[in-house]
């Protein structure tokens, strides 16, 4: 089991990003707010109080192309070097970070900041009013040097303008209300940076960015590592964050170390203080060894996507007949060792607020009732291999995936549910795809798939919007890839979505997730999580699960002699 | 007046040699440039998906900023001859994805993909003419055994090696970093899993050919003399055994990046293999051809360099 | 090297030498090789001494164990090896049951070593001079680097070296055949050791260098060394050794001096030997003790009668060369003219030699009567058609009136094919009447059978032959289209003398028996001399001298052609 | 003796003698390829046979088992049994590895026999074009082919056979030329034979048996090489148990189990090694008649 679920979540964001054809992947997963499941605090209070120095030798994944954007991989770097205007806490209540207060007008549609005073960029210029507007004004315009990949999509269609009204005020006005804004402001790509450092344009920004935040970016070795460096002058901590000044820590070398073995042995060995991601064969040994800091996202989870608009899925009997046909748990049991909870809930994270823990028991592994619905549904024709068939067409599955994102764990579960579905007369058949042929489509064809694996990481059922919204006055909804259309569970969302009464609302939203699951238009296996493995003599690395769960730094600070 | 001749000869077989690479490279660069026409997918497309995070139609307008930007609605054989002379004036473009000029990112990989290789070809050549001059050629075990330990070594998969080798030196005895990067230490385990298997090849070059020439008449006719055997053996029949090896290490140079490829991603260095894997992922153009390009260059330098070599060991060839 | 010793009681005799005794003893050698359980005798009880000054020469022919004798002195027979004798010394003490330091203290300070061709013998991507040095490097006999240069020089100037000081920097492959010759002699000496043993040291040579180094070995000579030679060739024994060895299957044969076993050799073998060598006085006698094969095929008609149309072509000659020029381009670009200028016409039945030395251009003259080489100026024509002016697809079917015997035949079979296939493949190009299968192969037994090769033969590869049965198969697939022309390049050049007078007596055979002509081309006087009617000889790319064959050799009148008879060794003790 | 007369039990104690006697003289590592190479074939073609699980059946009870009795080789993090899927493997890992060679060397030949018999520009040509070629990384030719074809088995074999075919390719020209300057060749030319019989029956047998080795060097080589395109994802979609592929799923387990990288290492190089080796004893034998020493 070895890579971690955070590996293959940031992945498998990636694929669909490229899928679904649109920015708003990324808007997904920035709206990972309400995801806090069981994420463990670093607190360790009694470890006495924070000392300065060391470097953080920290084990990442993936490198980017650019220190920033819209990549969650970017997401993570920003965190280090830039600040948000504000920031979200876990349980979703929208805190000071640049912006020190802000009121929204009664129409919902007017929103006034006041900044934080004496803040300055690594680069000397003074972040104030003006930067920020200046920033936000990039984002939103069709300069490819500073659209922003994540706000954009989310803001475009709303946003009308940002006007400084004092030094440290700023004024956003909007078209019709959009009460996520703030949520949008609170994620890492939303950084704000040194405009005048903008103005050198993207290559020298990509290497070299420069924001208000605790560390600077030194050097980047491309293939090798990024080189942060305290910013000695740092004095707008979140609200969310333990302490406010400059970072404990005299920088942190990030290292890019895609390979499970030397991530994880480099920590083995002493020669990393914090991972990313534990491969799950090593999770149990992770766990007596090392102080484990965990973020389980909300949203949709790991999900496979049963595509329902021809056979031989239209056919809900055949889509329940499948989803009785493998026994998921213990796949995930065996993919992931433990490092990964199971999950039955086909539409909703356990994580998210609204979830609701009975229907995560719902088709367990009953291959008679699978037969039986097969049977029913008209497949009843059987090879020498014990394939089914219908008139004449077996009953052949094909699952795309990027095996280039996709991690061994990942295929694993693939493997034991293409080789347990056999026994109900599902010919599974795996089609791995690399990244580039996944960025030309290749294998994504409406005829190239019944299945692809997907998650949609939200802080909880407002995912529904995107994913289930059917194709309605011929408006395809491209989020939404096992083309599920379910109109009178659209009604649903919309009546939650407009609810005022919270619990109306939730009950409302459970209902839908009913009907979801009852229909299985896609069948989940386990939710995706952001998790680091601490060496022991450090302290107060956390993850910021307002946003995706970055990896924070400022706070940290090593016990015991470095 | 014989000198003058030799001079003569040399600078027209240099002349000769330095034509040809530049053909070579050439050729490469042609390929390469029209490959990328094979390629599926639109590259302004992938540019713009590249860039946005995006796949599939774009906007029709992006598409044509995007072909006017980059030229590609120019006719083909324009676009190939902007690309030689860009080439010609060394300008490899500028990565799709990445946001800098090739030459830049190439420049910055290189060093630890030619350390790697470097040292791995020296090691494997350490290890060769150490385990000749000892073994070879003598009438006991160990001369037999190493025939037969040199072929296993060529038949392991090197990632598998460098796997093994990270696994028992780095994790568990932790005699060398896990994260090795450049430092000494940290590249002994990238080279060696890369040496062995080169000394798989190489030193059973070497060793068929010293043991050959161990039988010819002047290595009798210098025993006759009164030379010792290491005398022999290191004066005498290494210098013969040396040249196939050199022939052949000027292939396993060409070879190498491949190799390092891999090695580098068991190791999780730095280097162009990983440059070239991720841009292939990518689809990034630029960065692969000119990838290709370099190995290219790099190849036909390696390969006049040693032609050089044997026919500094080898006069004998200057006539050929 | 394995070494066993007798008895130690007899090993203590033999420690206590008389004071006079001989420079060196050898007595009851026996050397074999490979493993205890298929052990292979070369050497069987062979015994000689060597006292100080004398020349002892061994000869016989490859096979007879005579190189691993001459080894055996130096300790160098090999790791396989296994030496026994009863006595073994040298200058006094034992040296048979040296260590490996002791062997090289001895070789090159006490015993100098001179192997046969130098090009191979020396190593060839070292300076001449360095190995020259090398024996006094290990030695220790010089002590600056200044001194080793000048020993070095000093030491090419007494072999006879020009320019010794610019030579000892060049390597092998850059000085002539005879200057490395004199620069391997020169190592050997290097330390002025008490013996000097030479191990063929002219084989491969042209008889004028030949001559050469046998003066300078006779200088070395009557410096006072002792010396032991080593040759096949009786000429070059004859004048040099004051005791002659015999060896043949590991065995001495005979022994004695040199005036006893030139004058009257007493073993049938010797006598053998002495007959075997032609020369202007062996023309038109046999060689070898082979009797002559019976030229009748299986129809019991005589093969080959002459018909009307070869009578009436008797008059023209078959081949003829009109001022054939050919040019090569050198390494260095430059054009080199390899035959200058160069006529001869062959008639019917008739054997034309051509001789001269190595680069002298016979070879290609030879290619080019082939017409395998074009000439960039004259031409050939054969039968009075052009031949060479000829286009390749004309040639084709009548390139079975003129077919080939090169010197040598192993690399001019295709190594995978069988005897049978290498002549079927020859008879399939018989002009006229084509051979069906089964005829084919009576007649390759036919053809067999001619050249003295049993039919157990077809099934054998080349490799599997000796030297001597590979060139008669050669012979066997030259005749078999039944040209009318054979073109012989050196044909008995690699080969023993016994077998060479086998070769050539089976030659003269044929040509009387079929009627051929041939084109014989050889570096050897005395063998062109034996089988010519007329002779061409050439030097540097021109014909210098032609005519009858007694004329030109018994009576040259050009000095390079008295210079090249003048080189031949005679043998001084020529039996009555 | 007469094969004519003598009974048909003589010649055969003859033959079963003879067999023997070669027998005695066989060195043990012969001994020892010949085993692995029968076994690997058996596996590769009836693969049924060895197995001694279903390759493909889960236990999910009993993932990751070190090696024991019951699972030879231990079982992955299915609980698949290795041994069986090293086994059931075989079949892809053997097609790619002939495949693949087969296909590089037949390029090579049609190309390496054009250059060196043409001579003159062609040759040139040519010969620019294997230097070019050659100078191309193999891995890059392999990473176009894949994204040119989709990933199978097929795409492995065109992928290394065509990257790994301008060696081969320059070493074919090489022995053509060697051949041509034969004195066979030229015997036969004196004979007045036709070039496509020189050709056909001197020159390609010639050229082409010292590469015999090299075919047998090369299919392990191509297994190599395939493994090393599985181990960037390139290879065959799962659950196939190509050794690439097993490789390539082990290596992130290996820390724990490391069962799982080793074994199919080993089996890369037990099968690459045997082959070799039988190939270079074979070709020892078989030119031991023909062959210069």
């Amino acid at each position: 089991m070895s890579k971690p679920a955070a590996v293959r979540s940031a992945f498998l964001l990636k694929d669909l990003k490229c899928r679904l054809k649109s920015h708003a992947a990324i808007i997904a997963v920035a709206m990972s707010g309400l995801t806090i499941a069981d994420a463990v605090k670093a607190e360790d209070a009694s470890a006495g109080k924070p000392q300065s120095g060391g470097i953080i030798r920290y084990g990442h994944f993936q490198e980017p192309p650019c220190l920033y954007g819209g990549w969650v991989q970017q997401w993570y770097l920003q965190r280090q070097f830039s600040d948000n205007l504000v920031a979200r806490a876990e349980d979703g209540r929208i805190l000071p970070w640049l912006a020190t207060a802000w009121s929204v007008s009664d129409d919902r549609k007017t929103y006034t900041f006041q900044i934080k005073p004496d803040v300055k960029f690594t680069d000397g210029t003074t972040l104030d009013a003006q930067a920020v507007v200046d920033n936000i004004n990039g984002w939103l315009s069709d300069n490819p040097e500073l659209e922003n990949p994540t706000a954009g999509p989310y803001l475009k269609g709303v946003f009308e303008s940002a006007a400084v009204t004092g030094p440290l005020t700023l004024k956003i006005t909007l078209k019709t209300p959009f009460e996520p804004l703030l949520n949008v402001f609170a994620q890492s790509s939303q950084g704000i940076l040194s405009p005048r450092a903008l103005k050198s344009g993207k290559a020298v920004n990509c290497e070299s960015p420069v924001g208000s935040g605790p560390f600077i970016v030194e050097k980047w070795n491309r293939g090798k590592n990024v080189i942060f460096r305290r910013n000695p002058n740092y004095n707008s901590a979140p609200a969310t964050a333990k302490h406010q000044g400059p970072a404990y820590v005299e920088g942190i070398e990030w290292r890019f170390l895609a390979d499970p073995t030397i991530r994880y042995g480099s920590l083995l060995t002493g020669e990393s203080d914090v991972v990313y991601h534990i491969p799950a064969v090593n999770w149990q040994d992770a766990n007596s060894h090392f102080k484990i800091v965990r973020h389980l996202t909300g949203g949709t989870p790991l999900r496979l996507a049963l595509y329902s608009e021809r056979p031989p899925f239209d056919d809900v009997r055949v889509r329940q007949a499948f989803a009785y046909s493998s026994d998921r748990r213990a796949a995930v049991q065996a993919a992931f060792l433990g490092s990964l909870p199971y999950e039955g809930n086909f539409a909703l994270s356990q994580s998210s607020p609204e979830y609701v823990s009975d229907l995560s028991k719902s088709y367990s592994y009953d291959i008679e009732k699978a037969n039986k619905l097969l049977d029913e549904a008209g497949w009843t024709e059987r090879d020498a291999n014990g394939i089914r068939a219908k008139n004449g067409k077996p009953l052949i599955i094909r699952i795309t995936y990027t095996n280039a994102f996709s991690p061994p764990d990942g295929d694993q579960v693939l493997q034991i549910i293409q080789q347990q579905a056999k026994a109900a007369g599902f010919d599974v058949r795996l089609q791995p795809t690399n990244q580039a042929d996944f960025w030309a489509g290749k294998n994504f064809g409406p005829n190239d798939y019944e299945i692809v694996p997907l998650y949609w990481v939200a802080p909880g059922a407002e995912i529904y919007r995107i994913s289930y919204k059917p194709d309605l006055n011929g408006v395809r909804n491209p989020f939404n890839p096992s083309r599920y259309q379910d109109v009178p569970l659209w009604d649903i969302i919309q009546k939650a979505e407009q609810a005022a009464d919270k619990a109306q609302r939730i009950a409302l939203y459970q209902q839908a997730e009913r009907r979801i699951v009852e229909n299985a238009p896609s069948v989940s296996y386990t939710i995706l999580d952001v998790t680091l493995a601490l060496a022991d003599n450090v302290k107060d690395i956390w993850l910021d699960s307002g946003s995706v769960g970055e990896p924070v730094f400022s706070d940290a600070y090593f016990t015991g002699k470095k | 007046m014989n000198a003058v001749k030799t001079i003569g000869n040399r600078s027209f077989w240099l002349a000769r040699r330095l034509l040809s690479g530049l053909i070579v490279v050439w050729a490469a660069a042609t390929f390469t440039f029209f490959v990328q026409f094979l390629m599926p997918g639109e590259r302004a497309q992938i540019i713009f998906n590249a860039n946005t995070g995006n796949v599939g139609e774009i906007p029709r307008d992006q598409l044509l900023a995007i072909n006017a930007r980059y030229g590609f609605n120019q006719p083909v054989i324009v676009q190939y001859g902007k690309y030689i002379r860009d080439v010609m004036h060394g300008d490899l473009g500028q990565s799709y994805v990445q946001y800098q000029p090739v030459t830049d990112l190439i420049a910055r990989q290189i060093g630890p993909t030619i350390a790697l290789a470097f040292a791995a070809m020296l090691t494997a050549w350490i290890i060769t003419i150490t385990t000749t001059v000892l073994f070879a050629g003598r009438d006991n075990i160990w001369s037999k055994a190493l025939g037969g330990f040199q072929a296993f070594l060529a038949t392991l998969p090197p990632y598998w090696l460098g796997t093994i080798l990270l696994v028992v030196f780095a994790i568990q005895l932790r005699l060398f970093p896990v994260v090795g990067g450049n430092t000494l230490m940290g590249l002994v385990l990238p080279t060696m899993a890369l040496a062995l298997e080169i000394y798989g090849f190489l030193g059973q070059a070497v060793l068929s050919e010293f043991t050959r020439v161990l039988d010819q008449p002047f290595i009798t006719s210098s025993r006759m003399r009164g030379t010792g055997d290491f005398s022999v053996r290191l004066r005498h029949a290494l210098r013969h055994a040396a040249l196939p090896g050199i022939t052949l290490s000027g292939w396993i140079i060409g070879k190498l990046l491949s190799g390092a490829v891999l090695i580098e991603a068991v190791f999780g260095r730095q280097g162009l293999g990983g440059v070239l894997v991720t841009a292939t992922s990518t689809r990034d153009i630029p960065v692969v051809s000119g990838v290709i390009l370099v190995s290219a260059a790099l190849f036909v330098a390696t390969s006049l360099f040693v032609d050089l070599t044997v026919r500094l060991i080898d006069p004998r060839m200057k006539e050929a | 090297m394995n070494v066993t010793y007798p008895a130690a009681s007899f090993r203590q005799d033999a420690t206590l030498p008389p004071v006079s005794s001989p420079l060196l003893t050898v007595q009851n050698l026996n050397v074999s090789f490979g493993p205890a359980h298929s052990r292979r005798a070369v050497v069987k009880g062979v015994s000689l001494t060597v006292e100080e000054g004398r020349c002892v020469a061994i000869v016989g022919e490859s096979g007879s164990g005579k190189s691993v004798t001459a080894r055996t002195l130096v300790g160098l027979t090999g790791a396989r090896s296994h030496v026994q004798a009863d006595l073994l010394t040298f200058q006094g003490k034992n040296i048979d049951r040296l260590g490996d330091e002791e062997w090289r203290a001895l070789r090159g300070k006490h015993i100098g070593f001179v192997l046969q061709d130098a090009l191979v013998s020396l190593d060839p991507l070292r300076p001449v001079g360095k190995e020259i040095g090398e024996t006094l490097l290990v030695h220790r006999a010089i002590r600056t680097r200044a001194d080793l240069t000048e020993r070095v020089v000093d030491l090419l100037k007494l072999v006879g070296v020009p320019e010794p000081a610019v030579k000892a920097r060049q390597l092998p492959h850059e000085l002539s055949g005879g200057q490395r010759q004199r620069a391997l002699i020169a190592t050997a000496i290097a330390l002025d050791p008490a013996l000097l043993i030479a191990d063929e040291p002219t084989t491969a040579l042209d008889v004028t260098i030949q001559a050469q180094i046998l003066d300078l070995l006779s200088e070395t000579r009557e410096r006072g060394k002792a010396m032991i030679l080593i040759s096949h060739n009786l000429a070059v024994v004859s004048q040099m050794a004051d005791e002659v060895i015999v060896m043949r299957h590991g065995e001495i044969v005979e022994h004695g001096s040199a005036e006893q076993i030139f004058g009257d050799p007493r073993h049938d073998y010797t006598r053998g030997l002495l007959k075997a060598i032609p020369s202007v006085r062996s023309r038109g006698s046999r060689l070898s003790s082979s009797k002559a094969p019976r030229f009748i095929s299986a129809e019991g008609e005589e093969v080959r009668e002459l018909t009307q149309s070869d009578i009436a072509q008797r008059s023209r000659p078959l081949l003829e060369a009109e001022r054939v020029v050919k040019r090569f381009r050198g390494p260095d670009g430059k054009l080199r003219t390899v035959v200058n200028d160069v006529s001869f016409s062959l008639g019917h039945g008739e054997t034309l030699g051509i001789v001269g030395e190595s680069g002298s251009g016979k070879t290609t003259v030879a290619r080019m009567a082939l017409a395998l080489e074009m000439p960039d100026e004259g031409e050939v024509t054969l039968q009075g058609a052009p031949w060479t002016a000829a286009t390749e697809k004309e040639r084709r079917h009548r390139r079975s009136d003129i077919s080939v015997i090169y010197q040598d035949p192993l690399s001019s079979f295709d190594p995978r094919w069988t005897i049978e296939r290498v002549i079927d493949d020859a008879l399939a190009r018989r002009r006229g009447d084509p051979l069906d299968r089964t005829s084919r192969q009576s007649e390759v037994s036919e053809l067999l059978d001619l050249v003295g090769l049993s039919p157990s033969f077809r099934t054998r590869r080349p490799l599997e032959l000796s030297g001597g049965q590979r060139q008669r198969v050669a012979i066997a697939r030259a005749i078999a289209p039944r040209p009318r022309i054979i073109v012989c390049d050196e044909p008995v050049a690699a080969l023993d003398v016994s077998i060479q007078a086998q070769i050539l007596d089976l030659l003269g055979d044929l040509k009387s028996h079929l009627r051929v002509s041939y084109l014989f081309i050889s570096h050897d006087l005395g063998v062109v001399h034996h089988l010519s009617d007329r002779v061409l000889v050439m030097n540097h790319g021109e014909a210098v001298e032609a005519g009858g064959a007694d004329e030109v050799f018994l009576r040259p009148r050009q000095p390079y052609t008295r210079k090249l008879v003048a080189a031949v060794p005679q043998l001084h003790f020529q039996a009555a | 003796m007469s094969f004519a007369t003598s009974s048909a039990g003589h010649a055969k104690a003859f033959i079963i003698a003879r067999v023997l006697t070669g027998a005695r003289r066989f060195p043990i590592p012969v001994y020892v390829a010949a085993f692995f190479t029968a076994f690997f074939l058996v596996a590769g073609m009836a693969p049924k046979l060895l197995q001694t699980h279903d390759p493909l059946a889960l236990g999910l009870m009993s993932p990751l088992k070190a090696p024991s009795r019951a699972h030879w080789l231990g079982t992955d993090q299915s609980g698949r049994d290795l041994y069986s899927r090293i086994v059931a493997g075989t079949g892809q890992s053997l097609s790619i590895g002939l495949g693949a060679t087969a296909l590089s060397l037949a390029i090579a030949l049609i190309l390496g026999v054009t250059a060196g018999l043409s001579g003159g520009w062609i040759d040139n040509v040519l010969s620019r074009l294997f230097d070019a070629l050659f100078a191309l990384p193999t891995l890059f030719l392999a990473l176009l082919f894949v994204s040119l074809l989709g990933t199978s088995v097929s795409t492995l074999i065109i992928a290394v056979g065509i990257g790994t075919s301008p060696g081969y390719a320059r070493m074919v020209r090489v022995q053509v030329l060697r051949v041509k300057a034969t004195g066979y060749v030229e015997a036969a030319k004196a004979l007045g034979h036709l070039p496509k019989d020189i050709l056909f029956k001197h020159i390609l047998p010639n050229a082409i048996s010292p590469l015999a080795t090299m075919f047998t060097l090369g299919i392990g080589q191509a297994i190599i090489w395939a493994s090393g395109l599985s181990f960037l994802g390139l290879g065959v979609a799962p659950p196939s148990s190509e050794w690439g592929a097993l490789l390539n799923a082990g290596r992130n387990y290996v820390i724990y189990a490391w069962w799982l990288e080793v074994m199919p290492g080993i089996a890369i190089a037990a099968f690459a090694l045997s082959v070799t080796v039988l190939g270079q004893y074979v070709q020892q034998r078989l030119e031991r008649r023909i062959e210069l020493p």
